[in-house]
């Protein structure tokens, strides 16, 4: 047993508490300040510390490492190798900076007195809190609390505090619950589980509304493994609307909505014959046999593609069919989640990549059916304290249930959450949460996965953690209990880690344990039951309005941070405010234009939302990501408790109000120009005509190749860049003006065929650059080791580079960048400031190869290939872009430049650009 | 020391042929006239002056000091844009070319100003007269 | 319409003859021909067409200098339907043209010819009508010398365009819409300063005739600038832009041997000698160096469209000198007698307007 | 004749003129005294001798700024070293005294820069210490200072100048961005 | 002074103008001197608060600025041409508008000079656009077009104004005859002293010339060398290799309108009408035709090749000029500078004061709307469709637009209060001139 010190150390906190007393103020030029103390041993002013914990911003539970800087977290990245995430930070993972410095965070607790929520000090609230506490236990009315999805350390601690608190620990609330999925898995295999995927093995892959790449579960692990299936395999997507999964996917169907189970009886009718794992008699007697026919039919899919795909899974070696999300969030949900269960079986998926035994973990979490019981109990008054916490359900319930209101019947309720929302709103008590980077903290976001989580700044807002809340409440109700949450979380670690243990667990952040569950087993009856249970009715003609979820903010929950605004949908390229996509025939018949604003009803509900055109979109479908929604329109699915999110014959029309509406894209295809060339084939290799001699690179040559194969327009590059470079975050009204900042896109490029293919552009480092000899004071120049340098300092801002860049990654500061505080701690002190009438651009993350070098100088040694990791590099979940020296013959990056196919964009201008791109052929290791 | 006056320009050419036939030497001869006559400067047999040296000098250091300063910034401090080289010299040319002329007319104005004795201070007196009318006057003997 | 005052005989020897050698040059498959023609003809183009621009022009601005030669630079007005023949000849030769393999709209045999004779013959009328006034000394000639120069600039527009360009398709240079003109009449003046020396040997030379000297010459001087800035010009452009496309008619010709030598050869005869050969004032008095730079420019421009047609295309030294030596002849043929009309004295009647 | 026109046109004009003119001097001169540079030798809250220090008790200057050789920035040392000896030595000095104020009210010490760089240049102490450039090199003889004064230019041509005498790298992005 | 001497009336006229000021004088002093406050104080908020108060974006980088700019640099353009060109050609009407014209040049370059500084996102470091290498060691990028301009327009500005004066120095010597007290010394002192001796007259001689001669080609490239800016880039609509003389024809066209615009009402308001001949109105008018028929031959030639190669850029470019959203100006633009010049054809036209001045501002609108359209169509449709945007400008760039023009004007009344606004000594010599042809048979 190490001494407390040592074990403190072991795990960071020495290095982290440094961090917590920051240091050397950052960019006062005028002073120098003198501590009193030196900091503790291992850590140099000036340079920076990383960390490893987990993000939070969904509950998949990626790994996530931060980099501290004179004791502020200033980016994030993921961990490579991770159980999870397998190494990428998606888009909101980024975004979780944005969320700890976010300026309207709740810096202190609130309470409610007359009308109004007014601040207060935590002894106010706590004592408030404690006395209904103690008065609900008097009248005997048992409190609730309710929480979003809640693992781990804290999940235990929930679990002794409620009782101790008078309290029932309600069944977890997750708008994405997969309740349709978990209960089929509990009729079927007696595992009311969310599977854990493989998606990397199958050869054929069918998913079925699941989408893996936005938010199903856990999107960056499973767009990892996707991206990473074997050669040759095929990717079918079926759903009503064109999300980014659909996009990605190699085909896809374009499905009725509500008709998924017609596709999915079809199928399994198609290849339960056949199939490895053969059905008992009684469910193969219960199986319903639509006709082909009918199902094209009733599906809208054209016959030979049903033959094809029913084909291709019945041939398949590692067939995986996978249904979820839009397609189990309807009515008769249950059925498509039971009819994919039983194909996962049949074709015996079931136990190989469909992993029930090492399941998510959703086991504790509930549905809308327990939300409708809870609002059901206030009404009748059952309810004592009621706490919310981690959760929005006043904004997810069905807008008919008037959710709001009923929470009244509570004696007193009580919030807790770092965001202000539509709940929060709602409550008599707001207690503000500590960001977990601000605090302790330990998951467990699937069975076997325990994850850390560890300050890495000192709270900025007078916020506490929800453990310790539970803890003071307890010792306030005349319990003893552990000085604090960080005390009760070492102590369980000390008990169960030796030194060495722990050592690995702080630095890896994350310690996986052997689970072992029953080998499941299929219930016939059950099954057959289910079976009979299967209605396969004709979809509902005429429009339908889809509710979809959104990659940029999951279920709405990081809706409120910025950056995430700033950072285009992928597929619209819309950045700021709501809208509804129409496809263009739709858009056609109703007279609609791009920002035109249309109004949506649905019975009593009725919404105004401006119009996107989005070409891949099948016609009488309109989609909106849910999350944008003032409140939720759809019902419930009673069988599952699954919100329901196709919604048929919604109203649309046009209001006559518009304008410009802030997107990205001037155009959704490339008219032609080539920038992906169709087929792919190196142009003319020979060498390109010029007057002018060739420039030697003689020490590196800093090169960039993109797998456009692999790029799935997710967009966390794009975000890792605004974090790594300080790139200014400007605002709807600059976007409308067509002044984003971004110095990395991702170009959505549709082909007639409704195809997306997504190409990120960023600065290309061009070798002969146009924008280098038109500006007049060197501020842009090419320097030895083929890099494009904009030296900010020197800019005085005549935009010429950017006129003359034929691929338009320049971008100029029309304003000072202004970043309202606490954001303006977030800020790479590797960079210079770019202040107004300044043009500045993407040189591949230049103040990391500079620190790499320093790093090889002091070890004495040359750069290694792959040392160097552009934050855009870094996140991306696909490894889609691989960086290094193309003078190094050995690297990744020579022979990628060198593989046939790989091309770069307008060659023909002879700019002889930096970055190359390819489809396939890369194979994407870390 | 005779001084003629005349208002018509035939007239005083006239005059001014007749004088230099007489055998008047012409560096005796002061003209002074309200606008430019090229044909008295034929008369009196003068050469073109020397103004065109100065514009001639002043091109050429023009020419060299652009040439000099373009080449010389980019040898003392290379940076490369756009793989265009080092010295690039058709921008360079161009930058000659334009202190080529704008020394040439500077040359050439102070040449002028030289040549001419401007300002000058007998000029710039109150009292300075002006030819509002051709003007001959022959210093010397008393001209006939 | 009249003769022009020439013995229609001689001019009609003149145009058959020259004609008549085009045609055994070309059609009785004397092999190696190929480009010798194009680049025949546009000299005759330019001397024909910019003579007579040279006259018009100097006619409309009332210059002095044009008076004495006036009626010898007019000859081209009678040369210029040849132009018209011998294009037609270039049919069989369209094959040259990379257009040729998959024509377009613009770019195709039949329209190629058509625009091209057509426009050829329009100037060579629109010539005849002005110069027949201007040698009568009809006081109406203006209004004819604007609508010939107005014909005359489209006309070595399409020159530059459609018989040079359009041999590197689909390299494009606007400028050669300025660029051809201006070199036509580039040489009109040239030959107008070649004139005055054999005018100068016969005793023509007026007294006025050391004045029209020196502008011929400050002419063909003020010419050597502007050439040299427009060619200047469209380099700097290619080379500043560097689009492969672009330079790569420029590298083809560094590579090739015999195009890299004309190279300085062809910007020295058209710009640096005429240039420092003319800035000293007395230079431009002297009929002799007038003469000279002339000669020094005609070379050039014919070393310019050799530079421009060879790369690609073979050129017969003996077909183009044979070819050549016929438009000469043609030309002294054509000449008129002493005793013609249109001498100075009509030039002072038809010119000197303000 | 004498109308009051051309006075008032030439009032007129020259008031125009001069106006515009002045109004460009005005800018140009804001301009240069916008760019005006730091003080040379401002006063520091304690009178800090490094000539003592230093000079005379030829202590080494990583004695004291420990990070220079190995972090970006040199920094200042925290008061706990001058404690090291001052707990005991020189008590009586008025200076001495102010530090151990600060010590015991327990306030950090915070100094007016005399070299500072702009924002927009990322010098390193580390690699110009390890690269064997003397301190005094950028900071003149500082040992015998008893107070410190910036003696360097400080401009973009000096060190131009030196990087290239050394032979080390000039590449723009070597301190810019 | 009598009468009766050769062209002691223009003397006379001309310098009496000097005096007599006039309500409509004072009127356009004001107004224009409060457009040109306007646009110090607009500017004045460009650089505090950053050029996003424009309506700039990406990719259109440049608009309505630049487009002054380059228009500016066009006005300034005639002036040179009407006193080096055709002193070189001996063009007699020259005498009439050579003076107005020059003074014209050198305010429109002053004016023009301001727009590059406006323009820059940092106007505070705008010294690093100039050849010191103080405490940088480093120097201006002369690969860069903008040193070209730096050096053209100096170059160009420094050349008018000693050509501008020094056509004015015996014109300045005669008014120091007629103005008693200060003004008259003042005169003196501008006049250096000049007495119009042989000697000075040689020399003076031989000086004019050869500032024409260096003037007229330094006409030609200034222009192209502002066309450059645009042309040596590769951006489709701007990367064509006719700019040079297509910019040049263009600056002349609009320089010539110009000089119809103020000198028409100058005319009359100082009562010039006997020194300034219809004729010479028709000169002017010939000259605005002929260029105005090379522009309109560029637009011909441009739009046309633009079908011409394979490449989709250039032709979509084009399309999108005369198709696209700024289709509107691009027809105005035709309509201005190449149809309706065209009525110069007719002398009745060519010899109308109403018409000229008329058409001198419409061809002014034209030229204006001509060098916008081509700066901003070509930005906002170039290669990457991703990237394709809008402009539209905004209160500031329209205010600061306006305010240029109060600025020249401003200098321009001045001017024409100030100093002698047509070459007495000059229209003393041509009216000679013809006296004496008309003398000989």
């Amino acid at each position: 047993m190490m001494d407390r010190r040592t074990f403190l150390h072991t795990l960071g906190l020495l290095t982290g508490g440094s961090a917590l007393s920051a240091c050397t103020p950052g960019k006062d030029r005028r002073h120098l300040v003198s501590a009193l103390v030196p900091p503790e041993d291992g850590v140099v002013p000036g340079q920076s510390v990383w960390h490893a914990t987990t993000c939070t911003e969904c509950p998949a539970g990626c790994g996530m490492q931060v980099r501290l800087r004179e004791g502020r977290p200033v980016k994030a990245e993921g961990v490579p190798g991770h159980p999870v995430s397998g190494g990428g930070l998606c888009v909101r993972g980024q975004a979780s900076l944005w969320r700890l410095y976010d300026p309207r965070r709740l810096r202190g607790p609130q309470v409610r007195d007359g009308g109004a929520l007014r601040a207060a000090t935590w002894d106010d609230a706590l004592s408030r809190v404690a006395s209904a506490l103690a008065e609900a236990r008097g009248a005997g009315r048992t409190g609730a609390y309710l929480s979003g999805r809640t693992t781990g350390a804290l999940a235990a601690l929930l679990a002794e505090s409620a009782p101790a608190l008078g309290l029932e620990w309600l069944p977890r609330f997750e708008p994405f619950s997969h309740a349709a999925i978990r209960r089929a898995n509990g009729l079927l295999f007696g595992a009311p589980e969310v599977p854990r995927l493989d998606a990397a093995r199958p050869d054929v892959l069918l998913t079925v509304g699941a989408d893996l790449l936005e938010t199903f579960v856990s999107p960056v692990g499973l767009a990892a493994q996707v991206v990473a299936g074997p050669a040759g395999r095929r990717w079918w997507h079926a759903e009503p609307h064109c999300s980014l999964t659909g996009a990605n996917a190699d085909r896809r169907l374009v499905l009725r909505a509500g008709s998924e189970p017609w596709l999915l009886a079809w199928l399994l009718a198609r290849v339960a014959p056949s199939a490895r794992r053969p059905l008992p008699p009684a469910v193969v007697a219960a199986m319903p046999r639509p006709s082909i026919a009918a199902t094209a039919e009733a599906t809208g899919v054209a016959v030979d593609a049903l033959e094809a795909l029913g084909a291709a899974l019945a041939a398949a070696k590692e067939p995986l069919v996978v249904a979820g999300a839009i397609a189990t969030a309807a009515e008769g949900g249950l059925a498509v989640a039971g009819l994919a269960a039983l194909l996962q079986w049949t074709l015996g998926a079931t136990g190989r990549t469909v992993d029930l035994a090492r399941g998510e973990g959703y086991g504790d979490v509930g549905s809308l059916l327990d939300l409708r019981a809870l609002g059901e109990r206030l009404e009748r008054g059952q309810v004592g304290v009621l706490f919310v916490a981690r959760a929005n359900p006043v904004r997810h319930a069905p807008a008919a249930w008037r959710l709001a209101g009923k929470l009244a019947g509570a004696t007193l309720r009580v919030g807790l959450g770092d965001l202000m929302d539509e709940t929060l709103r709602e409550m008599d008590v707001v207690l503000p949460l500590s960001h977990p980077l601000e605090t302790w903290e330990e998951l467990a976001p699937r069975r076997g996965l325990r994850e850390l989580l560890r300050p890495a700044a000192a709270p900025l807002g007078d916020t506490r953690a929800e453990g310790d809340v539970l803890l003071e409440l307890r010792r306030r109700a005349g319990e003893t209990v552990a000085p604090s949450y960080q005390e009760r979380l070492m102590a369980g670690w000390r008990a169960r880690y030796d030194d060495a243990a722990l050592r690995a667990y702080s630095a890896a952040g994350w310690a996986e344990e052997p689970v072992s569950g029953p080998p499941v087993g299929l219930d016939a009856g059950a099954a057959a039951e289910l079976l009979r249970g299967v209605r396969l009715s004709p979809p509902k003609p005429g429009l339908v309005l889809v509710l979809a979820p959104s990659i940029r903010s999951f279920d709405g929950r990081s809706r409120a941070l910025q950056l995430l605004e700033e950072v285009p949908d992928p597929l619209t390229t819309v950045t700021y405010g709501p809208w509804i996509s129409v496809a263009p025939g739709d858009a056609r018949r109703l007279g609609v234009a791009d920002g035109d604003e249309l109004r949506v009803t649905l019975g009593g509900w009725s919404a105004e939302l401006p119009a996107k055109l989005q070409p891949g979109l099948a016609e009488g479908v309109f989609v909106v990501q849910r999350d944008v929604l003032p409140s939720f329109p759809g019902g419930m699915d009673p069988a599952t408790g699954e919100a329901i999110c196709a919604l048929p014959g919604p109203g649309l029309e046009r209001t006559g109000r518009g304008g410009r509406m802030p997107y990205l894209s001037g155009s959704p295809s490339q008219q032609g120009r080539g920038l992906i060339p169709e087929p792919i084939h190196r142009k003319e290799t020979a060498k390109r005509a010029s007057l002018y001699p060739e420039h030697p690179h003689p020490e590196h040559r800093w090169t960039m190749a993109i797998d456009v194969s692999r790029c799935i327009g997710c967009g966390a590059c794009a975000a890792s860049c605004y974090v790594e470079n300080d790139v200014p975050v400007t605002g709807a009204r600059e976007h409308r003006l067509g002044r984003e900042m971004s110095w990395l896109r991702i170009e959505p490029f549709y082909d007639a065929a409704g195809g997306v293919d997504f190409l990120p552009i960023l600065c290309q480092q061009c070798h002969a650059a146009p924008c280098e000899p038109v500006c007049p004071v060197y501020a842009a120049y090419h320097n030895p080791e083929g890099l494009n340098v904009q030296v900010y300092n020197r800019c005085i801002g005549t935009r010429y580079c950017s006129n003359n860049c034929p691929y338009k990654v320049r971008r100029f500061n029309w304003f000072d960048p202004v970043r309202e505080a606490p954001l303006d701690l977030l800020h790479n002190p590797d960079l210079s400031a770019r202040g107004r009438g300044i043009m500045e651009k993407c040189t591949f993350c230049v103040q990391r190869i500079t620190a790499a070098r320093d790093r090889a100088k002091d070890e004495g040694r040359a750069v290694r290939d792959g040392e160097v990791v552009p934050a855009c590099a870094q996140s991306c979940p696909t490894t889609a872009i691989v960086f290094g020296d193309l003078n190094d013959a050995g690297s990744r990056i020579a022979a990628l430049v060198k593989a046939p196919g790989s091309w770069r964009v307008f060659e023909e201008l002879g700019t002889e650009p930096s970055v190359h791109y390819h489809r396939g052929g890369g194979e994407g290791e870390r | 020391m005779t001084r003629l006056e005349f208002d018509g320009r035939e007239e005083f050419l006239a005059r001014l042929r007749a004088l230099v036939e007489a055998g008047t030497p012409p560096e005796r001869i002061r003209l002074q006239m309200p606008f430019e006559v090229a044909e008295a400067a034929e008369i009196l047999g003068e050469r073109p002056g020397a103004v065109r040296f100065f514009a001639l000098a002043g091109a050429l250091a023009g020419f060299g000091t652009g040439l000099a300063l373009t080449i010389y910034s980019v040898v003392s401090f290379p940076l490369r844009v756009g793989g265009k080289p080092i010295v690039s010299l058709p921008p360079f040319l161009l930058i000659g070319y334009l202190l080529t002329i704008l020394f040439g007319s500077l040359g050439a104005f102070a040449g002028f100003l030289l040549l001419a004795r401007m300002p000058s201070p007998r000029g710039l007196a109150a009292d300075a007269e002006l030819a509002d009318r051709f003007v001959i006057v022959v210093e010397g003997e008393e001209g006939r | 319409m009249t003769r022009g005052g020439v013995g229609g005989g001689r001019l009609l020897v003149a145009l058959a003859g020259a004609a008549g050698g085009f045609a055994l040059l070309e059609l009785a498959g004397v092999a190696d021909g190929r480009g010798a023609l194009i680049v025949a003809v546009s000299l005759l183009a330019s001397v024909a067409q910019g003579t007579v621009a040279a006259a018009a022009a100097s006619d409309l601005t009332g210059a002095r200098w044009i008076g004495s030669v006036r009626k010898d630079l007019l000859v081209g007005a009678r040369l210029q339907p040849l132009l018209a023949l011998l294009f037609l000849l270039l049919w069989p030769r369209l094959g040259l043209y990379p257009w040729a393999a998959e024509p377009g709209e613009w770019l195709n045999r039949p329209f190629f010819l058509a625009r091209n004779v057509a426009l050829l013959g329009a100037v060579a009328l629109l010539a005849r009508l002005y110069a027949d006034r201007a040698l009568r000394g009809d006081p109406a000639t203006k209004p004819f010398a604007v609508a010939y120069l107005f014909a005359f600039f489209v006309s070595q527009t399409l020159v530059g365009f459609d018989w040079f360009m359009s041999l590197a398709y689909p390299w494009v240079s606007s400028m050669f819409a300025f660029y051809f003109p201006v070199e036509a009449f580039y040489v009109g003046v040239a030959v107008a300063g070649l004139l005055f020396l054999a005018r100068g040997r016969g005793g023509g030379l007026g007294a006025r005739g050391a004045a029209a000297a020196r502008d011929v010459g400050l002419l063909l001087f003020g010419f050597s600038v502007l050439w040299g800035g427009l060619f200047f010009a469209q380099f700097l452009l290619l080379w500043y832009g560097n689009l492969p496309e672009e330079v790569s008619f420029i590298t083809e010709r560094l590579a090739d041997g015999r195009t890299r030598a004309l190279m300085p050869t062809f910007i020295a005869a058209c710009w640096a000698i005429p240039f420092f050969g003319l800035l000293p004032e007395g230079a431009k008095r002297r009929p002799g160096v007038v003469a000279a730079v002339s000669v020094s420019v005609l070379l050039g421009i014919l070393a310019e469209r050799l530079l421009l047609v060879l790369p690609g295309t073979p050129v017969g030294g003996a077909v183009l000198t044979a070819e050549l030596a016929l438009v000469a002849g043609a030309w002294i043929l054509a000449r008129p007698r002493a005793d013609e009309p249109g001498g100075a004295d009509a030039a002072a009647a038809a010119g000197g307007g303000k | 004749m004498k109308a009051p026109g051309p006075t008032l046109a030439a009032k007129a004009g020259g008031l125009a003129i001069a106006g515009w003119v002045a109004a460009w001097l005005l800018a140009l001169g804001a301009l240069a005294a916008w760019r005006g540079a730091v003080p040379l030798a401002p006063a520091q809250p304690i009178a800090f001798p490094h000539v003592v220090h230093a000079g005379r008790l030829g202590l080494q200057c990583t004695f004291c700024h420990v990070n220079a050789p190995r972090s970006p920035e040199a920094t200042v040392p925290p008061l706990s070293t001058c404690m090291t000896c001052h707990e005991t030595i020189a008590l009586d000095r008025p200076e001495v005294q102010k530090l151990r104020g600060y010590v015991a009210r327990g306030e950090p010490v915070t100094w007016t820069r005399v070299h500072t760089l702009p924002d927009w240049v990322r010098f390193t102490h580390k690699r110009h210490v390890r690269a064997g450039v003397d301190c005094s090199a950028c900071h003149g003889g500082v040992a015998q200072m008893a107070r410190v004064t910036r003696v360097r230019p400080l401009t973009m041509g000096w060190c131009i100048g030196c990087h290239r005498t050394r032979g080390a790298p000039t590449d723009c992005t070597t301190c810019h961005v | 002074m009598t009468g009766t001497r050769v062209g002691s009336e223009v003397e006379r006229d001309v310098l009496g103008a000097i005096r007599r000021p006039g309500w409509r004088w004072l009127l356009g002093l004001a107004v224009s001197g409060l457009l040109a406050v306007l646009l110090h104080v607009l500017w004045g908020a460009l650089i505090v608060r950053g050029l996003g108060l424009t309506g700039l974006n990406n990719p259109v980088g440049w608009a309505v600025l630049i487009t002054n700019f380059v228009f500016w640099v066009g006005i300034a353009h005639s002036g040179t041409l009407i006193s080096a060109v055709l002193f070189l050609f001996r063009a007699r009407f020259r005498t009439s508008f050579n003076r107005s014209a020059e003074a014209m040049t050198v305010f429109a370059i002053l004016v023009a000079g301001m727009f590059p500084l406006i323009h820059l996102g940092r106007v505070w470091v705008f010294y690093f656009l100039l050849p010191y290498p103080i405490e940088r060691l480093i120097w201006p990028n002369f690969r860069s077009p903008l040193p070209w301009d730096v050096f053209a327009v100096t170059t160009y500005l420094i050349v008018s104004v000693v050509f501008f004066y020094v056509g004015m120095i015996p014109d300045l010597a005669l008014a120091r005859r007629h103005l008693p007290g200060l003004r008259g010394r003042i005169y003196a002192v501008l006049s250096l002293g000049w007495q119009g001796t042989g000697e000075q007259w040689r020399h003076y001689a031989r000086l004019y010339l050869f500032l024409a001669a260096f003037a007229t080609p330094l006409v030609a490239s200034v222009h192209s060398i502002v066309s450059w800016d645009f042309a040596v880039s590769i951006v489709p609509g701007w990367h064509t290799t006719i700019f040079a003389p297509y910019f040049v024809a263009g600056a002349i066209l609009s320089g010539t309108a110009m000089v119809l615009t103020l000198s028409i009402p100058m005319r009359r308001w100082l009562g010039l009408e006997a020194h300034m001949p219809i004729d010479h109105y028709e000169g002017i008018a010939k000259i605005l035709l002929f260029t105005s028929l090379l522009v309109g031959y560029t637009y011909v030639v441009e739009q046309g090749l633009s079908l011409y190669g394979p490449s989709p850029f250039e032709r979509d470019q084009y399309a999108f000029r005369a198709f696209g959203p700024y289709r509107g100006l691009f027809w105005l633009m035709v309509v201005c500078n190449a149809i309706l010049p065209l009525t110069l054809f007719l002398r009745r036209a060519r010899r109308s004061l109403p018409w000229l001045f008329v058409l001198g501002i419409l061809v002014n609108v034209g030229m204006w709307t001509e060098r916008f359209v081509l700066i901003v169509a070509s930005l906002s449709h170039d290669f990457d469709p991703y990237a394709w945007g809008t402009y539209s400008p905004t209160r500031y760039e329209i205010g600061i637009t306006a305010g240029s023009f109060g600025l020249f004007f401003l200098f321009f009344l001045l001017f024409s209060r100030l100093l002698p606004v047509i070459a007495i000594t000059e229209s003393k010599q041509a009216l000679a001139d013809r006296a004496g042809e008309e003398g000989t048979p």
